[in-house]
């Protein structure tokens, strides 16, 4: 099967040039089954080659496809590489892909720019697993920029509101400047191993000492590309922005897949990563900062989609601590589960903003239950798996990463507990204020409730019963199981594991933490009911008076606000005014000068030639007198 | 004339240069076209004593055959001049030299 | 001798030259400028220039001064009637013309010998000689003179002649 | 030497054409003439002779330029037709133009100072009188009388120097003055008499500051007569100017370079800056051909064995384009009733034809290849280097970029729209569509074969 | 033969071309540069880049000046006569929407302008190639001047003189070379290169500077910059498209081809002030180019950008950025192109090219607007557009000389983003407004020009292979050279 792996980018580019080039040519129907079923397609063969994988066969293969670049000392060649690593995340894209094509054919459905939407999913699918599967960090890197792309597209892509643009715009651009730091890390790796192969790298990246500043330099430039594209401080907040775009978009994109390429990166670089403590060090910090301050602002926003959209931020902070305290296994298995569960809570939310008809406040919302059961009862699952209730998924990956945490550093799983508990927090008081209590929206949306058709309901289904049993493909030591996901990703982060060895927390200890964070869970939780369930608690509405830390969060911060303030006008600013001046008045004005001069003396020149005869001898006898004597200067 | 008398070739330099010079000077000073133009004459005529004297000096033919030419042409200027002169007095009715400038700069 | 009829003929042209320049009326002024042909006229007699003497004082006091004479007198210009240039033109003509005169004379110092002569037993200003170069070695330019004076009396005859109108 | 008969049978055949009535067809006798005189010229190519006891000498460098001047002379004739016809005055101008030449082809040909002389002031005199052919014009008797005055005065310097040769060198051969040049320990004198000849001759190229005369004569003169002025009696100004330093004052090269290099300087300076200012077409091409002196100056001025296909070639390339914009501008004024530069505006619609020879010439005069004018500054730059003359070049490029500013403005008048009185077609006789259409090629024929002519000598 | 049929054939054709009448010029226009095309496509077909001398000429011109009519074609120089002649056809192609005035005029100079560029980039000797690098300076003056907009006369005169400056410091510093050469001095390109190598540092250094202030008017680099965005404002659409997409590479290209090797160790000298010129370059620009308000000068300073990026990466000497360079300078022809064809296409519908005025373009216009995003990310050097192949070289080649200096420029990398981005949505998204909303989408001929470059841009970012294997050689023979004389 891993022979195939061609296959797998093959059949959604088809289905990109397919359904792009016929465009408004190609029936809606035919588009939106063309495109999921050729996801579909990639998806089996991933499956094969998963299968291939995990029973003995974990050997890399690596599928070249032809030679890109080849120019001077640089050779890069279009190659698929398919490892574990790489084959897990092929499973991930192209199953939860799969689903919200199908879906999106539901939510999509009334849209005149459906086709386009489908064959942007496809390309967006395909750059996904040119990013994965790349045996060479140029690959990523296009990977990378493509995924970017598509992203633009689809959070524009309702292009006549200017506002989505300017949120596609923003997300580009933020995503360009992680990408330039990428771009430089690998730039210094070509330095230091002239190649840009996986292969090559890795096999000599031992030769850097630990904390070697160089490898310091790389693994900090690197992860400046997956600050961006995984939303991490300060590139971050494209995203919430991002949520301009449709909800699958969001799901797909923008929750369980694009954004957690920087994850992947950077367990794909785990050798340059464990060689580089203080690089982890930072990400540990960038990670639980990140998450920290997008659990805080998730729990006052109001917009359905920007909460989800913080607490993906949110959990991307988690997943960077993970990886930050060297379990990048552990990284992985919340990446996974995350994008079954976020997946799951974007459809959902999806659902209800197609019943509701595109409203999205929550204070417009609640007692959706009764009439979206369905959505209801997936969102709870997606709820409790996200807040970390066992046993659904994501109890077990977050527990991980918070006894790991442990491990490391106290402080750190006092944060990531108080991360988790927000978590709680604000999953919960949307979850009450949108299906309990009564319906606080507008007669007409009122009697538009429905519940979503079948083909968007179905994937929801999916996606719930793997949030609840998604978490067992790593169920801890402490369960007397065995870590199948550890196990299965042991060949890529082998290596590292010789360099470093983590030492788990003892069994006691995990259970006490277990412990402690389940309860506090729940205690979080009864007061979230405490606040939205049962005193039906809504939000104040736009414009209250709030209390200075509210304020804060519910304005996110002012971290845009600030930026703005920063750096986009200064810079603004001094393009405008600076470097303009220094264009128009300076250079230019130097160059006019050599004109100005001849004009000027021209015009003073012309004056000797003054017309009368008498003048014109008087200066020919002068200019005769001083010729004659130049001859008495040699 | 045939006592050997004896001038330096020095004292005719000098006294051309002088005549050239009062010479170059009236042009300088006077707005008449006719006297600037007799000036010019006087110019010519102070070559045409150094030539001699020169001729004299070396014994050579040759720089009287030249003032012969110089004279020709002396005379030919004047002619070509005078009626310039004339032609111009026709439609300017001035010989001040400087009042034709209508072209300048 | 010779040396006070240098020195007389000199003042002579030197004095009537400035005269030329300085008289107020144009008709003096060719009369000047005659007396310094005459003076010029005795120095080429002087320098054993016998013919060229004479061919000097036709051609210029008896052609060109004449002609010179004939214009003024058809312009009528034969008053002081010529606009004054101003003192500081004037100062600076007289100044111009003598820094060129310092310069010439400066230049033309460095003659070899003050021992060289004018005058002595010199025969080549006689007309045989003269005519002899003229008419062998500078053949040429004697013949291509007459381009000369045809060229220049074509012109002066154009620009003389009046033109029908048309 | 044919050159010289058979001009002067042409000239006194012009002047007996009025009495014998065959006036009419004075003008083709003389293109006949020319062709004649061009023929015999280059028949004697190659033989170096020497007439009448070494007074002239037809070496190749005179028959070139001999030849140079009588082509010139041709096409002159041939675009100038309308100058004749419309004149009363035919053969007299006629016999005048060819004296004239008669006396460039001595400047270029003398190998003693009399002829030069002679020739100087044949071409002199025929000019002032050319100059003030436009009797009733304020401006043309302005130019005739400035040219005079300031021509005769410039004649007395001019033989003011010689007889200090003379009186040096005991000669008027140039070859027995160049043999004292090179072996004499000469008083200052014969110094100061160099000088004076050379500014004397650098009167009559119009160098700066001996130019101000050349501005306003070409700007009063008829359009004819300064096109005449500005490549034939400039030409040969600088052919003898060339001859007789290069020849007899060689090796006293010392004293007149200093006085050169300020001169050449400073005509390439002045000239092109003042251009700028013009807003006369007619005196902008005056300054332009004051510019081109100083060209031609740095020919001299590096004096190797460069300098004599320099001059030859720049003069060739130079004369045809100023030639053709002399065509122009007098067509186009003829239409406009102004020498201005506005007067070119819409050129492009009212004659096609003469936009692009307007375009083509004025290129070339900017030295843009691949136009002859190019190779003649490249030609200069390159002897320059090759003497080690940095400052030259570099003040030659810079000139070169100035004249950019002038030329380009006559050419984006051409292409500009036309004003609704000057819309009118301009019409040029077919023959002269021929030659005009021949110089244009001509310009970019020796632009890209340059080795046709500076290689001759 | 087939080089020398490359400058001629346009050359000759053009006087048929101007003496037609307006339809059928138009028309012969066309199929000539389509005949060229054809010329240089089997000029490609044939072409090996181990053994070039297929294509060279060699015959004396000016024997006596040692000047020859030496032509030849390696790989760099025939990725740039293929764009040449691809863009050509194309800018031909681009004028038939608008109503040209004169149109036999027109396309005379377009053609002749073509061939002195092809005569640029395969001449082989020093006074030839100065020659057409003159020679095509003035069809595109007079382009700009007969077509151009309200400012035209001293914006384009400007320009002329600006630019002619710096060749003629070129042509000294050619002459200077020329007369170093041995015996019968000789302008050969060998000839001038040997000549090169042996100059003093001193020497070097002067010739270096003689020489780059020349290709860095052309390019332009900055500071020498400030003609261009006012040019290619006030120059019809084809003159901008002549000037940014064939001829700035002219600049390049002389470096590659009349400095690198020339002065080996002038170059060593200074190549770091002129990467640091044209690093500075990329950044200002770029920050010039996001406040501008009109469209077309946003373009013009992004090309700004562009082409610092190219020449810094020239000077770095690496062969992957020389490479990189080459590449480049295709991508980047065939996509300024092709902005500024977007821009004319806006501009005869609406009017105007003022961003502001502008907006939702793409809801009427959808394919304009597709078309207009392909070649935004070719110029943002997305991956996979052929933008990506040559910037990602040019970058990584400064980085290995100097990491900072890849940082800085590669700024641009955002700062491109930011500003055609920005033009992007402003003129793109959003409702249409009252200038823009009944405009139409594109026509046929309008396709006929697009669809090939932006198949181009994605063709060229996926599959570089056969314009890179062009130019490796070349690169391997430069650079050889250059270390050889250092």
């Amino acid at each position: 099967m891993k022979e195939l792996v061609g296959l797998v980018p093959l059949f959604p580019l088809l289905g990109f040039l397919i359904i792009g080039s016929l465009n408004k040519r190609l029936p809606k129907s035919v588009a939106g089954i063309l495109a999921s079923l050729l996801v579909l397609a990639s998806f089996g063969v991933s499956l094969g080659i998963f299968i291939e994988l995990s029973s003995g066969n974990p050997a890399p293969h690596t599928f070249l496809l032809f030679d890109w670049i080849s120019a001077g000392s640089v050779n890069i060649s279009l190659s698929f590489l398919v490892d574990p690593l790489s084959s897990l995340f092929l499973l991930i894209i192209t199953g939860i892909g799969f689903l919200i094509h199908i879906y999106s054919i539901g939510y999509m459905k009334e849209d005149e720019g459906f086709n386009r939407f489908f064959s942007y999913l496809n390309l967006f699918v395909f750059f996904m697993l040119l990013l994965v599967l790349g045996s060479n960090y140029l690959v990523m890197f296009v990977g990378w920029e493509g995924v970017g792309l598509c992203s633009y597209l689809l959070i524009g892509f309702w292009f006549k509101n200017p506002e989505y643009s300017k949120a596609a715009n923003k997300a580009f651009i933020m995503n360009r400047i992680g990408d330039l730091g990428f771009l430089l890390g690998i730039f210094l790796l070509f330095t230091h191993f002239n190649s840009f192969d996986y292969a090559t790298i890795f096999s000599q990246a031992t030769r850097f000492s630990f904390n070697d500043p160089q490898v310091i330099l790389i693994t900090a430039l690197l992860f400046i590309g997956a600050m961006g594209k995984s939303a991490q401080v300060p590139l971050y907040t494209w995203l919430p922005d991002a949520m301009a775009g449709p909800t699958p978009v969001s799901a797909l994109i923008h929750a369980a897949t694009m954004v957690t390429a920087g994850i992947y990166m950077i367990c794909r670089s785990n050798i340059l990563y464990t060689l580089a403590p203080f690089t982890l060090e930072i990400i540990s910090v960038v990670g639980l900062v990140t998450a920290l301050l997008a659990a805080i602002i998730a729990l006052t926003q109001n917009d359905i989609k920007k909460v989800l959209a913080y607490s993906t931020v949110s959990q991307l902070g988690l997943m960077f601590l993970a990886l930050g305290t060297g379990s990048y296994a552990t990284g992985v298995f919340h990446v996974t589960t995350h994008a079954f569960f976020k997946a799951l809570l974007f459809l959902g939310a999806g659902s209800v903003i197609h019943a509701m008809s595109g409203e999205q406040d929550i204070r417009n919302m609640g007692g959706l239950r009764k009439y979206l059961p369905v959505t209801y009862a997936v969102f709870l699952i997606a709820t409790l798996a996200i807040s970390g209730i066992p046993p659904f998924a994501g109890f077990f990956s977050k527990d991980e990463i918070l006894a790991h945490a442990f491990a490391h550093n106290k402080v750190y799983w006092v944060l990531g507990l108080a991360v988790s508990l927000c978590t709680a927090f604000y999953m919960f008081r949307l979850f009450f204020l949108t299906f309990s209590g009564g319906f606080r929206g507008t007669h007409e949306q009122e009697h538009h409730l429905h519940e979503s058709p079948a083909v968007m309901t179905v994937p929801l289904m999916v996606l719930a019963v793997l949030s609840v049993i998604g978490g067992f493909m790593g169920i801890p030591e402490i369960f007397h199981f065995d870590h199948a996901l550890n196990g299965f990703l042991e060949p890529v982060f082998a290596t590292s594991h010789t360099l470093v060895h983590h030492a788990a927390p003892d069994h006691s200890t995990e259970w006490m933490l277990m412990g402690i964070t389940v309860a506090l869970v729940i205690v979080t939780i009864g007061i979230a009911w405490f606040m939205y369930g049962t005193k039906k608690q809504v939000p104040a509405a736009e414009g209250s008076a709030l209390s200075p830390l509210h304020k804060l969060s519910y304005n996110m911060f002012y971290v845009d606000e600030l930026y703005n303030a920063v750096i986009v006008k200064p810079l603004a600013w001094f393009s405008a005014n600076v470097l303009r001046f220094i264009e128009v008045n300076v250079i230019d004005n130097i160059v006019n000068l050599s004109g100005r001069i001849v004009e000027i003396g021209g015009r003073g020149l012309k004056l000797v030639q003054q017309g009368s005869i008498g003048f014109y001898i008087f200066m020919m006898v002068l200019a005769i007198i001083v010729l004659l004597l130049t001859p008495s200067f040699i | 004339m045939n006592e050997t008398a004896v001038i330096s070739v020095n004292s005719y330099i000098y006294l051309s240069a002088a005549l050239f010079s009062i010479g170059v000077a009236g042009v300088l000073f006077r707005r008449n076209i006719i006297i600037i133009f007799m000036c010019i004459e006087l110019m010519l005529n102070s070559v045409n004593l150094l030539l001699t004297a020169f001729s004299n000096y070396f014994n050579d033919g040759s720089a009287q055959v030249f003032v012969f030419f110089v004279m020709a042409v002396a005379a030919a200027e004047v002619a070509v001049g005078l009626a310039i002169l004339m032609m111009i007095y026709k439609n300017i009715r001035t010989t001040d030299v400087n009042f034709l400038n209508r072209m300048k700069w | 001798m010779t040396e006070y009829i240098f020195y007389f003929l000199s003042f002579l042209a030197l004095m009537s030259a400035v005269m030329v320049v300085a008289s107020k009326n144009p008709v003096h002024s060719v009369l000047y400028l005659i007396i310094t042909f005459f003076a010029i006229a005795g120095h080429y007699v002087l320098l054993n220039a016998q013919f060229l003497a004479a061919v000097h004082v036709i051609v210029y006091a008896g052609a060109i001064m004449v002609l010179f004479l004939y214009v003024i007198m058809l312009l009528n210009l034969n008053k002081e009637a010529e606009p004054h240039k101003s003192s500081l033109i004037k100062f600076a003509a007289v100044l111009s013309g003598g820094a060129l005169l310092t310069v010439l004379v400066a230049a033309l110092k460095g003659v070899d010998t003050q021992a060289d002569i004018v005058g002595g037993e010199h025969t080549m200003g006689l007309v045989k000689n003269l005519g002899n170069i003229l008419f062998t070695e500078y053949l040429f330019p004697f013949e291509v003179s007459s381009v000369l004076f045809l060229a220049a009396m074509v012109g002066a005859v154009m620009l003389g002649k009046n033109e029908p109108k048309q | 030497m044919n050159a010289i008969y058979i001009l002067t049978g042409v000239g006194v055949l012009s002047l007996l054409s009025e009495i014998l009535n065959f006036k009419k067809y004075i003008v083709w006798l003389a293109v006949l003439g020319l062709v004649a005189t061009l023929v015999f010229t280059v028949a004697d190519w190659g033989t170096s002779i020497s007439y009448f006891n070494d007074m002239v000498r037809f070496d190749n460098y005179a028959i070139a330029f001999s030849a140079l001047l009588a082509s010139v002379g041709l096409l002159w004739l041939l675009l100038s037709k309308k100058f004749f016809d419309s004149n009363y005055h035919v053969t007299d101008y006629t016999a005048l133009v060819i004296f004239a030449l008669i006396g460039a082809v001595l400047m270029v040909s003398f190998s003693n100072m009399v002829v030069l002389f002679i020739g100087i002031e044949i071409i002199s005199l025929s000019m002032y009188v050319m100059a003030g052919s436009r009797k009733n014009d304020l401006l043309s008797n302005e130019a005739a009388l400035k040219y005079f005055l300031l021509g005769s005065f410039a004649t007395g310097f001019l033989l003011f120097g010689v007889a200090l040769v003379y009186g040096a060198s005991g000669s008027f051969y140039l070859a027995k003055i160049a043999q004292y040049s090179a072996t004499a320990q000469p008083p200052v004198f014969y110094y100061a008499g160099i000088v004076l000849i050379f500014i004397a001759l650098a009167f009559k190229v119009s160098a700066v500051p001996f130019h101000f005369w050349a501005p306003d004569v070409y700007q009063g003169a008829p359009v004819s007569v300064t096109s005449y002025m500005a490549t034939i009696v400039k030409t040969a100004a600088f052919a003898a100017f060339f001859r007789l330093f290069y020849t007899a004052f060689a090796s006293n090269s010392d004293v007149w370079w200093l006085a050169l290099s300020i001169i050449t300087v400073l005509t390439l300076a002045v000239g092109n800056i003042i251009a700028v200012q013009q807003t006369n077409a007619k005196r902008l091409l005056a300054y332009s051909s004051l510019a081109h002196a100083g060209y031609l100056l740095m020919a001299l001025l590096i004096l190797n064995s460069y300098s004599a296909g320099a001059i030859l070639y720049y003069a060739a390339s130079y004369s045809l384009a100023t030639l053709l914009s002399f065509f122009v501008l007098d067509k186009v004024s003829e239409y406009s009733g102004t020498n201005d530069i506005a007067g070119f505006k819409g050129l492009y619609k009212r004659s096609p034809l003469l936009a692009f020879v307007m375009v083509l010439s004025l290129l070339s005069l900017a030295g843009i290849p691949p136009m002859a004018g190019f190779f003649a500054k490249y030609y200069l730059f390159a002897a320059a280097l090759k003497s080690g003359l940095l400052w030259l070049v570099i003040t030659g490029v810079v000139a070169s970029l100035i004249s950019i500013i002038y030329y380009f403005k006559v050419v984006a008048a051409a292409f500009s729209q036309a004003d609704e009185n000057q819309a009118s077609p301009i019409s040029v006789p077919a023959f002269q569509k021929v030659v005009i259409v021949l110089m244009a090629l001509g310009l970019i024929a020796l632009g890209i074969l340059p080795n046709l002519v500076f290689g001759l000598i | 033969m087939l080089t020398a049929i490359l400058i001629f054939l346009p050359l000759l054709a053009s006087v048929l071309v101007l003496a037609l009448k307006p339809a059928q010029a138009r028309v012969a226009a066309l199929i000539i540069a389509l005949a060229e095309l054809a010329v240089s496509l089997v000029a490609f077909a044939q072409f090996n880049p181990a053994d070039t001398s297929a294509f060279s000429i060699a015959t004396p011109w000016i024997e006596q000046l040692g000047i020859n009519f030496n032509i030849g074609l390696d790989g760099t120089g025939l990725v740039l006569v293929l764009l040449a002649t691809i863009l050509t056809p194309l800018i031909i192609l681009s004028s038939y929407t608008g109503n040209i005035e004169r149109p036999a005029l027109f396309y005379f100079l377009i053609l002749v302008m073509q061939a002195s560029m092809i005569g640029v980039f395969v001449a082989e000797d020093g006074f030839l190639f100065y020659i057409f690098w003159e020679m095509a300076l003035i069809p595109i003056y007079f382009i700009c001047l007969l077509w151009g907009g309200a400012e035209r006369v001293r914006v384009t005169l400007k320009f002329f003189i600006y630019t002619l400056a710096g060749s003629l410091f070129m042509l000294l510093g050619l002459i200077y070379l020329y007369l170093q050469t041995p015996g019968e001095h000789s302008f050969s390109m060998q000839a001038l290169y040997e000549a090169g190598k042996n100059l003093d540092a001193v020497s070097q250094s002067w010739v270096f500077w003689a020489l780059f202030v020349a290709f860095a008017i052309k390019m332009p680099v900055f500071p020498f910059h400030t003609w261009q965005p006012d040019t290619y404002f006030e120059a019809p659409a084809q003159g901008t498209m002549l000037l940014s997409g064939i001829m700035l590479k002219m600049g390049v290209f002389g470096v590659i081809r009349w400095l690198l090797p020339v002065v080996p160790q002038g170059v060593e000298q200074w190549s770091y002030v002129a990467v640091i010129l044209s690093v500075i370059g990329v950044v200002y620009a770029s920050f010039l180019a996001i406040i501008q308000k009109d469209i077309k000068r946003l373009v013009a300073y992004s090309s700004i950008a562009h082409v610092g990026l190219i020449s810094a990466g020239i000077f770095t000497q690496n062969s992957a950025a020389v490479q990189g360079a080459v590449i480049q300078m295709f991508s980047h022809g065939i996509i300024v192109f092709g902005l500024f064809y977007i821009v004319e296409i806006i501009q005869t519908r609406t009017g105007t090219t003022k961003i502001d005025e502008l907006g939702g373009i793409r809801s009427v216009a959808p394919k304009l607007a597709t078309l207009f995003m392909v070649i935004m990310f070719g110029s943002v050097a997305l991956p996979f557009t052929s933008g990506f192949v040559g910037e990602f070289l040019l970058l990584n080649g400064i980085f290995q000389y100097q990491p900072w200096a890849s940082a800085v420029a590669g700024v641009s990398v955002i700062l491109g983003a930011i500003y055609m981005l920005n033009a992007y949505r402003k003129s793109m998204s959003g409702e249409a407004n009252t200038l823009t909303q009944s405009i139409t989408d594109l026509t046929t001929v309008e396709k006929a020009v697009l669809i090939p470059l932006c198949l181009m841009v994605v063709v060229i970012g996926i599959y570089p292979a056969p314009l890179l294997d062009l130019s490796q050689t070349a690169a391997q023979n430069l650079l050889q050279i250059v270390e050889l004389y250092k």
